[in-house]
């Protein structure tokens, strides 16, 4: 299930979606990604998250393709929210069934490592009142090279 | 008619969302920045190479990439989701 | 929070828990170990968790104090289920806040490896009626001795 | 008096969960094994090395490991929890 959405996410549910799916799965391991009160030193009160709604799904479901040749997993699900978010908020999910807990922990992260430097979404956050757009994080690209090796 | 389309931080610095463009036969992503260059400016300094991705039909381009009439060509910054 | 108990547990409120009391935390990283419907090539269809409790939460706090001590995370959540399990239920959470992903992704690993290896649970499956006490995985010993090189 | 602990397979396989034991003095780990192992042939098997690992009030013990009356000490088979 891969999903972009404005509506929030309930990890009680998404968890209890991807057990049911998946009765020889040992293990689950989820992802969910925060708006933080603190970034880079600034303090934020709201992001806006923009995307490319024709070329979203398309990427996820190309990163999830590749995740699920190189791991041994049953299920991955995925839900990325747009728009504007409070605090706090989740932004996104990855959640990932396997028969074993290594495979589970190393595909969540693998599809979190290419979405965040192949997805199109972009966050503009409210720092003391002002629309700054952020920018690209050096250590995502470091992170997603070491799949590549 | 190929349809190009700004996202982000770029969508804003150019004013201009989508932009319908006429193009006379096949072109390649390099050329395409060179002749939209000409547009001023900013819109020679924002596309370059190094503030502007290039996806063709949805699927990140590279400059020698081809496109052809009907093509939807988007521009935008580096990737800032999850 | 570590806990060790009977009753079920809920992801939804056990992550809305940990967000709140981790407001500067980027990232969520959850594990959920659950009841598989094979082991090992057996069909299973009951789980027995025995326990050592006055060992268990004293081992369980040990392992968390050096996840903290090794990685910058805000919060670690540890539950593990006792008694007797149904197919497809879960039995051990792992919850892990951090200011970054790579963070949460490693400690929440690494609490896992050692919970496996360390914590004293003793599963009892349910194999066509016959009740079988499970044997340690030689895998769960490698995956721990990863973290000690 | 000490207090002997049994967990797991190792409970069932002795039909013991709890044992209160005298020791004259301080003993180790190995002694200890030593001394059950006179309670009969799967004594001696079942808490062997390779079977049993031991903790001493709560925490792993080595063979070394020194037992001091009032203590607890628990047999169990390796781990199978998560």
């Amino acid at each position: 299930m891969i999903k972009v959405c404005t509506e929030d996410f309930d990890l009680g549910l998404l968890t209890n979606e991807l057990r049911q799916k998946s009765p020889q799965s040992g293990a689950i391991v989820n992802f969910v990604g925060l708006v933080r009160d603190i970034n880079h030193g600034q303090s934020v009160s709201k992001l806006f998250l923009e995307h490319y709604p024709a070329m979203t799904e398309k990427v996820l479901t190309d990163i999830c393709s590749r995740a699920k040749a190189r791991f041994s997993v049953d299920h991955i699900d995925v839900i990325h929210r747009v728009g504007e978010l409070d605090l706090n908020s989740q932004i996104v999910y990855v959640g990932v069934s396997a028969m074993h807990r290594g495979d589970a922990f190393n595909c969540c992260e693998y599809v979190m490592d290419y979405l965040k430097s192949e997805a199109p979404f972009w966050k503009k956050e409210s720092q003391h009142g002002q629309q700054v757009w952020l920018d690209a994080n050096p250590t995502d690209v470091a992170a997603k090279a070491r799949w590549e090796q | 008619m190929i349809t190009l389309l700004f996202f982000g931080r770029l969508r804003e610095l150019l004013d201009c969302q989508r932009l319908p463009l006429e193009i006379t036969s096949a072109v390649d992503v390099a050329s395409l920045r060179q002749q939209l260059a000409d547009k001023g400016p900013h819109w020679q300094e924002f596309l370059s190479l190094q503030h502007a991705l290039v996806a063709v039909n949805q699927t990140m381009a590279q400059e020698q990439t081809m496109i052809n009439d009907g093509d939807e060509v988007a521009f935008f910054p580096p990737v800032t989701g999850g």
